[in-house]
């Protein structure tokens, strides 16, 4: 078990590296990529929890969508590519205050009630014809239809109001 | 007609109101009627009078059956209870066997209805009829009467002539009213009511305003004694357990039912009361200023009548006072110590006045000091009977004064002189009434002073009230004098005003000999038992003293005649005059001069006397007698005594405006103006929280979540 | 230290949320903002698959997929406004949109 | 054949379809389908026909209310999915609430998107879009569902807030409340996840019995904490409020009523729900934390609001410390008990008919004046004397003068409080009467402004009030007279209690 | 049913309700049609003051302590209120007054309406606040109290604030945040009281029996007492709280102050006499001292408040704080002396104070000024108003056989001998201030009319002529002027009908303080 702890401990420096850089980068592209990293992070620390599924849809949504986004919004307001010292507020700590209070107080919480308890050695939920994804779709459609269905109106209502919004018209 | 009394007072209130509404429109602006009802309240009054007096002779015998009648015919006319002195005053049936033996009791008419019913108890208003009271019903009538026609020529042409004698008609019906209360409260509301009226006649002519000054004076003085009205019989109120029958608290007062204390703390408020009514030191000073009325109303409310509501309230509550003041057994009390103080303070003053009404009003001061005085000795028979007596010729010296001025327009004795030629009756019937004021036999003022005096050296405990004597000759003296000194500027002498004086009307002259007759006449009324017969000797004692337990009988004796004070009283009298005349005597001199030496032309003799004369008042009369002494009382009542009246007022009045600039405008009202700024001031700092920058936003909101979270995880 | 500790991924998930936190006052850049809201979520993320694994049930991953979708949408809208506040101001600066105060 | 077999030997382990109750669902059902339809209708209008859409919307919502009233005659707590989706009284009371409250909104709004040059089906169908999340989120039991309840009834809002995307104050406000939205819905994320992390569910229910230990465990504290401030912010409780007054400026005016009765009163249902159901064993964290919210959120709403010019700006501040009265009886909630449900759903059935009236007031004046400043109401009795009167009898009613509906709200607030009979409880009670007669004075001098001083520049034309409008002032100005003299806001907050098997 | 049985069914009701009735259909009236709104709004204020008149009439005066014509019906139940309404021996005298008193309201301003003229709107607040007065004296259940109690507020918050003078604005909302003050604390007082008491009932009578029987710890008992304190105290009002009194009443359009100081004054002291001390005797009997000492610093600091005016409204205004305090003295006596007393000096009070401020707006409007030094020969130039006025000022100094002396005289009388558990020593101290309160009161009032009524008119209205009294002014004044000679020639006419119910009153409280 050792080995995913290195990976573990590897992925999270990487992580949290990178979302140093997304916040305090001067290069906002530089920013982006670091971004890309902690997605990338963040799918391989779902890998070791062994929610694939959700690994691939991390990829796939955050990476392949979500990324693209942002990289359109970063080109149509033809923001500097390269250094721009005006990316952050010269008061900082402003920002700094309330996350470290937050953190402390998560910090203090999580360690106070899970202590060092393990994660199950076998983290695979029990599988439905063979794969834990089918176990995933089965609960969406049973206990979480209503939710599930509501996404669909979400998205479509999110899809059109933002057109409507961007679009030049007229 | 004695258990139907209670109509007289009707009659004028009635005609008070009818006036208001028709009087304008009558052909004599509603004189007429209120004439009309005085005369018929008089005339009945008399027939009550005649009545009262079978009933004393009857005695207590005939009372029961007649009370019998009574009740039938009061229920029968659904007039509600009517009750008899008798039982009324059950709870002292026991008291004073003494008394029994003495004199047979005359029981007082009494009927009452429920007024109003309060806290269960029913609260009564209704008729006590009995001495005091007959007697002041035929007083009240009487000069009443007498106003009302000479007003009727004197204040003719007035514009506010018909409200004149709508609240003349008003004053008679509550001055009734007041010396009929069956109850204490029904005392004190006619009480004020008669107050109301003195202040409405008072400022009659408002558009000067030191009349309505004088109006304003008058009535908030009263209402400074009033505090002690209301407080004494407050107090007598719960005292008596809570009834204000005044022949209840009378006869508990009496029989020892009540607590000493509780009856020295009605009696000494009650003198409040009495000292701004009666115009007793140091609450006198509205009397004076009170001349700014109509004359008729000097004489009949601020002489005859209203001013000795006091002394009639302390002869009403005499038990009280007797018992409070334990007057039978002292040798000094208050009451009489007030009565002793105004007696000569008001004689002094009287010197000092140039206005014929002011030395009127200081010399009503000083005999209604007498009739305190003698209340305050015990010997409350005197000071009633100086009251009936005063009434006459008081009233008649105030509408003779009134007559003079009708002449010569003005009050002022400078303007005056020498008016006997031009106004006979007035100037005869002026003499005859001072005469009685200054006690000359057998002029009415004399019995009724000598008794007092007699009172003040025979009652009491050891040594007797001898002080108050003395204190009484002394007055007397007083008396002599300035009155002589005003006869003689007004009536002798050159005519020193303006115009052709003459000889007021029948209207104004027939009231002043019927007033002097009786100034001459009642002092027969109490004749003593030495002098005459007992058929006619005493009749006003005999008549008009209560003699039922709820009047004190214990420790209660009846002065005796007594011919060395009664001499010695004389003496004084004569001694004041004759001073006065002395001066007067002397100032003929000039005349011999005038037959010896031709040279000095009628001008140079009329200088002369002129200069003389003016010489003689202003150096002796005046320099001698006017002095440092009464300079220096009137000084001190111009500026202390009434300048603490004035300065209360004005003191309240700047005390006002501090309280109301300082406290309620800045403290209590600014403390609430303050906290309104101060939330609207807070706003506006708790705006800067929305300062429109979204992130400070953000900041705002993670940051409280951390707060909260680790507020509640560390106390929680 | 052989075996993996639930608060290994807690913390990681707390610190991220801390690091999105502060990137979201500390940036000017709309944009930048928008991406350290994703450290934020990306950061409940973790917390929701690690209390699944510990639970070993499936609700922690579907919740996490749920969160992922509404992430998406987010920043679809979010750009949009980025957009619109651009046209407007033809600056992505958020120190700019304070018209409204107090 | 043997390939048939062959096929046939692969084990099938068939997926258990969950039963579902159609009529339950019914209500939300038909706010999808007029939704779509709105959608459709919109593609295939004529841009002069698009005029009916409003009226598809507002009847579709009406007609919405028709299950809402069948399951409400039928009566039967009905739940489903496993518990993560119920519809008991208190659902139907909330839904009935964002129904007529919605169908306001859509009459609000039609003079309002027709005659600006907005896109009118997307408005509508967003509108309808954030409807359907609220009528969710009223029989949401379980943590995913009103999560995702939350973001749909949120993100159509962001955008409609928005909608004026010429205007800078309007995607300044779109921003400001989309930025605030989603920090408040990480922070509710990360307690969420918590919660579940500490009780391995997602079920309302089953947290509450997971979470019945009396004393108080720091991450648990946390989730809550994090979780109540989430929806603080959608009910705008400070300091959680700072985003209502520029969003309210700035929005469409018809959409910032609906932020202020609406989105607020979904807020509040998630709020009870999550409270009274989730963190029933928790009352120990949730009472200090809702006292602070509630006597922040009074104090500071009203003493600002004093201060204020705009109208709006100032119904915002005023939403605030209204907010804060609505909280006061979570801040005494598992006290004395029930009270805590009936107080919230009174005060909230008759907030919907006062702010409502409030903003179709501020709508009618603004179409004269097209202004909000108060000094803009001058003299409004002289020349539009029913609408003066209106506002003034909504503006009273806010502030709590009887006989006008508003009374009722907070009586029945003191109710629980001093029913609680501690002395933090007194203490707030006495709060409460203090801010009540501060927010009198802002209140009353929006009725000074419009009777006792002249019209601004004397212009004293009359207003002409459309149909739609009038129909809103009648439908919210009889509500708030009848809230104020009949128990009806009452007896519905009194039957608004949740299915009995999810009460712990 | 027979109409006598309608009329105890539903002769409050309609009483109470017909004046806003009469409101909504004045609504749809046009702006325009003024005779038509002045009409309608007399005809509804005399049907009323008819129905009103009928019910008082069959009223059974053998009992008045019990409740009659009593009407209790669901209301809401959620907070187990009830509609219970009735009347007795203390509603009767105040039920009277305000019947009286709105349509004289009517009738004076029929041709002068204050300016912004507007009759529609004043008539209809006029009523409004009718139906909120009659509804508080009707009431017997606290909340339904409450809501009448509020009811009142907002159409006198406008008429000031409308149709009042300069300062009116500030004057209106701070009239109003007071008043909303104390209610907001009378009703958690309320709110207390339901709950101490097991949370059954708010009708007074029964809560009444409720602390009886149920054992209410002493200090809940006064911090309860002393939120209705607030509530009641600040609009009687007492001392410290009388500051938006005097703004209000000089600011208030005439007809405004008559009815403020007429009725609404009265809602504070008669819900003393009806709620607080019934209900909390224990409580009552602790505060009365300080109420007691409150009410005599009232009658000082008011009365040396009016002889610091130069206006007169705000002179009479500032009578009022004096004369409400000898009403509040009687109250704390907790005696059925006092309590008589001060029943009847809220009746006294009502017509004399009310009085005085018409007559103060008919000066203003002949005038144009109530600036005291600026006045005077109001005897000469009207003097028939000139009379009136000295007539209504003796009144109002307590005279003797007018009204106001039976208000003043039976306070002061009751502090001698204060109900059980009082010091007699307190009170009788507080008899003697307020013995002294009557001088000044007699020092202002005569001072007032010295200045305003007696000498001669000054040189700026010397040649103006000013008329006397006006025909509607007759109408509606010599109701009140004749109330005030014949109550005080006969004042069985309030204490025969109170007298009953307030002496329970007053044993209730002594037996339950054992005394």
């Amino acid at each position: 078990m050792v080995a995913q702890n290195i990976f573990f401990y590897a992925i999270a420096a990487t992580m949290v590296g990178a979302g140093l850089v997304v916040v305090t980068s001067r290069n906002i592209v530089r920013a982006a990529l670091g971004l890309i990293v902690v997605f990338g992070g963040v799918a391989a620390q779902f890998v070791i929890l062994a929610a694939e599924f959700v690994a691939v849809t991390q990829v796939l949504i955050y990476v392949g969508a979500i990324m693209v986004l942002i990289l359109f919004g970063i080109m149509l307001t033809r923001a500097k590519i390269g250094q721009d010292p005006e990316m952050s507020h010269e008061r900082w700590w402003v920002g700094a205050i309330p996350a470290l209070l937050l953190v402390g107080v998560m910090g203090y919480a999580l360690i106070d009630y899970f202590g060092d308890d393990p994660l199950p050695g076998d983290r695979r939920v029990e599988a439905v014809n063979g794969s834990n994804t089918a176990t995933v779709s089965d609960s969406m459609f049973a206990q979480y239809l209503v939710p599930f269905e509501l996404i669909s109106v979400l998205l479509l209502a999110a899809l059109i109001g933002a057109i409507v919004i961007a679009r030049k018209d007229r | 007609m004695l258990e139907n009394a209670w109509i007289i007072p009707l009659i004028p209130a009635a005609s008070f109101f009818l006036i208001l509404l028709f009087g304008k429109r009558l052909p004599r602006k509603g004189s007429e009627l209120g004439v009309a009802a005085v005369g018929i309240a008089f005339v009945l009054a008399l027939a009550t009078n005649v009545q009262w007096f079978d009933h004393v002779d009857d005695g207590g015998h005939e009372t029961e059956p007649h009370a019998e009648e009574v009740v039938d015919g009061g229920e029968e006319h659904g007039l509600g209870t009517v009750s008899v002195g008798g039982e009324s005053a059950a709870p002292a049936a026991a008291a004073a066997p003494a008394a029994e033996e003495e004199v047979h009791s005359v029981e007082p008419i009494e009927k009452g209805w429920t007024w109003f019913q309060n806290g269960g108890v029913d609260i009564e208003v209704g008729m006590l009829l009995d001495g005091p009271a007959v007697m002041m019903l035929f007083v009240v009538t009487l000069v009443s009467l007498l106003v009302h026609v000479y007003s009727t020529d004197y204040v003719a042409g007035d514009r506010r002539y018909t409200h004149f004698f709508a609240f003349l008609s008003l004053f008679t019906a509550s001055m009734l009213g007041l010396v009929m209360s069956k109850t204490t409260l029904q005392l004190i509301v006619c009480w004020e009511l008669v107050g109301v009226c003195s202040f409405v006649l008072i400022g009659h002519w408002w558009e000067e305003k030191a009349n309505s000054d004088a109006a304003l004076k008058a009535f908030i003085t009263n209402r400074v004694g009033d505090i002690g009205l209301l407080v004494g019989m407050i107090t007598l109120y719960f005292a008596a357990g809570q009834t204000f029958d005044i022949v209840e608290i009378n006869t508990l007062a009496l029989n020892g039912s009540i607590s000493q204390t509780a009856l020295l703390v009605a009696a000494c408020s009650l003198i409040a009361a009495v000292m701004s009514k009666s115009g007793q030191f140091i609450l006198h000073t509205w009397l004076p200023d009170a001349m700014a009325g109509p004359t008729p109303v000097s004489a009949l409310i601020h002489a005859a009548t209203m001013v000795v509501a006091g002394i009639f309230m302390v002869g009403r509550l005499y038990g009280v006072f007797f018992e409070g003041l334990s007057i039978g057994i002292s040798s000094v009390n208050l009451l009489a110590l007030v009565g002793g103080v105004t007696v000569i303070g008001g004689a002094g003053l009287a010197f000092v006045q140039n206005d014929i009404k002011k030395v009127l009003a200081y010399s009503t001061v000083s005999q209604l000091g007498y009739m305190v005085m003698a209340l305050g000795i015990g010997a409350w028979t005197a000071a009633f009977f100086h009251l009936f007596t005063h009434a006459f010729f008081k009233a008649c010296l105030f509408l003779g004064s009134g007559s003079v001025s009708h002449a010569v327009h003005s009050f002022d004795m400078r303007d005056m002189g020498g008016l006997r030629k031009w106004m006979p009756h007035t100037y005869k019937t002026f003499v005859i009434a001072t005469a009685a004021l200054i006690g000359i036999f057998p002029f009415a003022g004399f019995w009724s002073k000598d008794e007092i005096l007699a009172g003040a050296s025979q009652l009491g405990g050891e040594g007797n009230y001898t002080a108050f004597m003395i204190v009484g000759i002394v007055g007397a003296l007083m008396t002599a004098a300035y009155m002589t000194r005003t006869i003689y500027l007004t009536f002798f002498g050159e005519f020193r005003g303006h115009g052709h004086p003459h000889e007021s009307g029948p209207r104004i002259t027939v009231p002043l000999w019927i007033l002097a007759v009786l100034g001459v006449t009642a002092g027969f009324a109490n004749i003593p038992s030495a002098l005459a017969p007992d058929s006619v000797a005493l009749r006003f004692e005999h008549f008009y003293e209560p003699r039922a337990d709820y009047f004190p009988v214990e420790n209660f004796t009846h002065p005796e005649f007594s011919l060395g004070i009664a001499l010695g009283a004389t003496a004084i009298g004569l001694l004041g005059i004759g001073a006065a005349y002395l001066w007067y005597w002397r100032g003929l001199g000039p005349h011999g001069v005038t037959e010896r030496s031709a040279v000095a032309g009628t001008g140079y003799r009329v200088l002369v006397n002129k200069y003389y004369f003016d010489h003689l008042y202003t150096d002796v009369i005046a320099g001698g007698v006017k002095g440092p002494i009464a300079r220096a009382a009137y000084w001190i009542n111009q500026n202390v005594i009434d300048g603490v009246v004035d300065g209360a007022g004005r003191l309240s009045t700047a005390l006002g405006r501090f309280v109301y600039t300082h406290v309620d405008q800045q403290v209590v009202d600014g403390a609430v103006n303050r906290s309104a700024t101060a939330a609207n001031s807070s706003g506006q700092v708790l705006r800067q929280l929305t300062s429109g920058k979204v992130q400070q936003y953000g900041a705002l909101l993670f940051g409280a979540a951390a707060v909260f979270a680790g507020a509640i995880i560390l106390f929680v | 230290m052989d075996d993996l500790l639930l608060n290994q991924f807690l913390l990681l998930g707390a610190i991220l949320f801390g690091i999105g936190v502060y990137g979201v006052i500390a940036r000017k850049n709309t944009v930048l903002v928008l991406m350290s809201i994703e450290l934020i979520l990306n950061a409940v993320n973790i917390n929701l698959i690690a209390f699944g694994a510990m639970h070993g049930d499936v609700a922690g991953a579907v919740f996490a997929l749920f969160v992922i979708a509404v992430a998406a949408a987010e920043v679809g809208v979010g750009l949009a406004m980025v957009l619109i506040i651009y046209r407007n101001r033809s600056s992505v600066d958020l120190d700019d949109v304070d018209t409204m105060r107090g | 054949m043997s390939l048939l077999a062959s096929l046939a030997q692969v084990p099938q382990d068939p997926f258990a379809s969950p039963e579902v109750d159609w009529h339950a669902l019914a209500p939300d059902l038909v706010v999808v389908g007029v939704l779509c339809l709105v959608l459709v209708a919109d593609l295939f209008l004529p841009d002069d026909r698009k005029g009916v859409l409003p009226s598809l919307a507002g009847l579709g919502l009406l007609g919405a209310l028709v299950p809402v009233l069948t399951l409400a005659v039928d009566g039967t707590d009905r739940t489903m999915f496993g518990g993560a989706y119920a519809v008991d009284n208190f659902a139907l009371v909330v839904k009935a609430l964002f129904l007529v409250a919605g169908y306001v909104t859509v009459l609000l709004s039609t003079n309002y998107i027709a005659e600006g040059d907005y896109a009118e089906g997307e408005y509508y169908f967003l509108l309808l879009a954030s409807i359907l999340g609220m009528t969710i989120m009223g029989s949401a039991r379980d943590l995913v569902t009103i999560f995702v309840a939350l973001e749909l009834l949120s993100i159509p809002a962001y955008l409609l807030a928005g909608w004026r995307k010429r205007d800078r104050k309007g995607n300044e406000a779109g921003v400001k409340y989309y930025l605030m939205g989603v920090f408040a819905s990480g922070i509710l994320l990360y307690g969420m996840s918590l919660l579940y992390g500490v009780t391995g569910t997602t079920q309302l229910a089953g947290i509450s019995e997971a979470l019945t230990t009396g004393d108080s465990i720091p991450v648990v504290t946390l989730a809550v904490v994090l979780v109540i401030a989430g929806f603080a912010f959608k009910v705008s409780a400070v300091p959680f409020h700072t985003w209502a007054p520029d969003t309210y400026e700035g929005a469409p005016t018809p959409i910032t009523a609906f932020l202020s009765v609406s989105s607020k009163a979904a807020g509040f249902v998630a709020l009870l729900q999550l409270v009274v159901i989730g963190f029933a064993g928790q009352a120990e964290v949730v009472r200090p934390l809702m006292w602070m919210l509630a006597a922040l959120s009074m104090t500071i709403g009203n003493v600002v609001a004093l201060r204020q010019t705009n109208l709006v700006r100032m119904l915002a501040y005023s939403g605030v410390s209204q907010a804060g009265f609505m909280l006061v009886p979570l801040a005494v909630v598992g006290q004395i008990g029930g009270d805590t449900l009936t107080a919230v759903v009174t005060y909230l059935l008759i907030y919907a008919a006062m702010n409502l009236g409030a903003f179709t007031v501020v709508m009618a004046v603004a179409r004269k004046t097209g202004s909000a400043d108060i000094t803009s109401f001058g003299g409004l009795i002289n020349y539009a004397p029913s609408l003066a009167v209106l506002m003034t009898i909504f503006m009273f009613a806010l502030a709590g003068i009887p006989p006008l509906g508003g009374w009722l709200a907070k009586l029945v607030v003191f109710r629980a409080v001093v029913d609680a009979d501690t002395t933090w409880a007194y203490v707030l009670a006495v709060v409460m009467a203090v801010n009540t007669v501060i927010s009198l004075a802002y209140y009353a001098n929006v009725a000074r402004e419009m009777w006792m001083n002249p019209a601004p520049d004397g212009d004293e034309a009359p207003i002409r009030v459309p149909v739609s409008l009038s129909a809103a002032l009648a439908i919210t100005g009889v509500m708030t007279l009848a809230f104020g003299v009949t128990q009806w806001a009452t007896e519905l907050g009194d039957v608004a209690t949740f299915v009995a098997s999810s009460v712990p | 049913m027979d109409n006598n049985q309608f009329l105890t069914d539903w002769g409050l009701t309609l009483m109470v309700f017909l004046p806003l009735a009469g409101a909504l259909v004045m609504m749809v009236i046009p702006r325009t049609e003024e005779s038509a709104h002045k009409w309608v709004a007399l005809a509804v204020s005399l049907a009323t003051a008819g129905i009103g008149a009928a019910v008082i009439a069959d009223f059974d005066y053998g009992a008045t302590q019990t409740l009659q014509f009593a009407v209790n019906e669901r209301w809401i139940d959620v907070i187990n209120s009830r509609y219970a309404i009735g009347i007795d021996g203390l509603s009767i005298p105040l039920v009277a007054l305000t019947l009286l008193v709105t349509p004289v309201c009517i009738i004076y301003s029929w041709n002068h309406f204050p300016e912004p003229r507007n009759p529609k709107a004043l008539l209809i607040l006029l009523l409004v606040l009718h139906t909120g007065m009659l509804g508080t004296f009707v009431a017997q259940d606290l909340i339904l109290f409450f809501v009448f109690f509020e009811v009142v507020l907002l159409p006198m918050y406008f008429l000031i604030g409308v149709w009042g003078g300069e300062q009116r604005q500030y004057a209106s909302i701070k009239f109003f945040l007071f008043t909303l003050f104390g209610s907001a604390l009378m009703i958690v007082s309320f709110l207390a009281l339901f709950f101490v008491t097991g949370g059954e009932t708010f009708v007074m009578s029964d809560l009444a029996e409720l602390v009886a029987t149920s054992d209410v710890s002493r200090l809940t008992g006064l911090l309860i007492f002393g939120g209705m304190f607030m509530g009641f105290g600040i609009k009687v009002p007492i001392f410290p709280f009388h500051t938006w009194l005097p703004d209000a009443h000089t600011q208030a359009p005439t007809v405004g102050s008559v009815i403020l100081a007429a009725v609404l004054l009265k809602l504070g002291t008669y819900g003393f006499v009806r709620v607080a001390l019934p209900i909390l005797p224990e409580a009552a009997v602790e505060w009365a001292p300080w109420i007691g000492a409150l009410a005599v610093v009232g009658i000082i600091y008011g009365a040396l408040a009016c002889l610091a005016q130069t206006d007169m409204k705000r002179l009479i205004a500032f009578s009022s704080v004096a004369h409400m305090g000898f009403t509040m003295l009687g109250i704390s006596t907790l005696t059925d002396f006092g309590l008589n007393a001060a029943v009847m000096g809220m009746v006294a009070h009502g017509l004399i104070t009310g009085m005085l401020f018409f007559l103060a707006g008919s000066v203003k409007d002949r005038y144009h000024t109530l600036e005291i030094r600026r006045l005077g020969g109001i005897l000469v130039s009207a003097p028939r108003m000139g009379w009136i006025l000295g007539f209504t000022a003796m009144a109002s100094l307590g005279l003797p056989g007018l009204a106001g002396f039976w208000g003043e005289f039976p306070a002061i009388l009751s502090a001698y001998q204060p109900g059980a558990g009082l010091s007699e020593v307190t009170f009788r101290v507080y008899m003697v201030v307020a013995a002294v309160g009557t001088v000044f009161a007699a020092g202002y009032l005569l001072w007032l009319y010295q200045r305003t009524a007696f000498g001669t008119p000054t040189e700026e209205f010397a040649e103006e002529d000013i008329p006397d009294v006006t025909a509607p002014e007759w109408i509606a004044w010599l109701p009140m002027l004749a109330l005030i000679l014949v109550i005080g020639i006969y004042p069985n006419l309030v204490f025969r009908v109170t007298d009953d119910q307030l002496s329970s009153v007053a044993q209730s409280i002594a037996a339950a303080v054992g005394g």
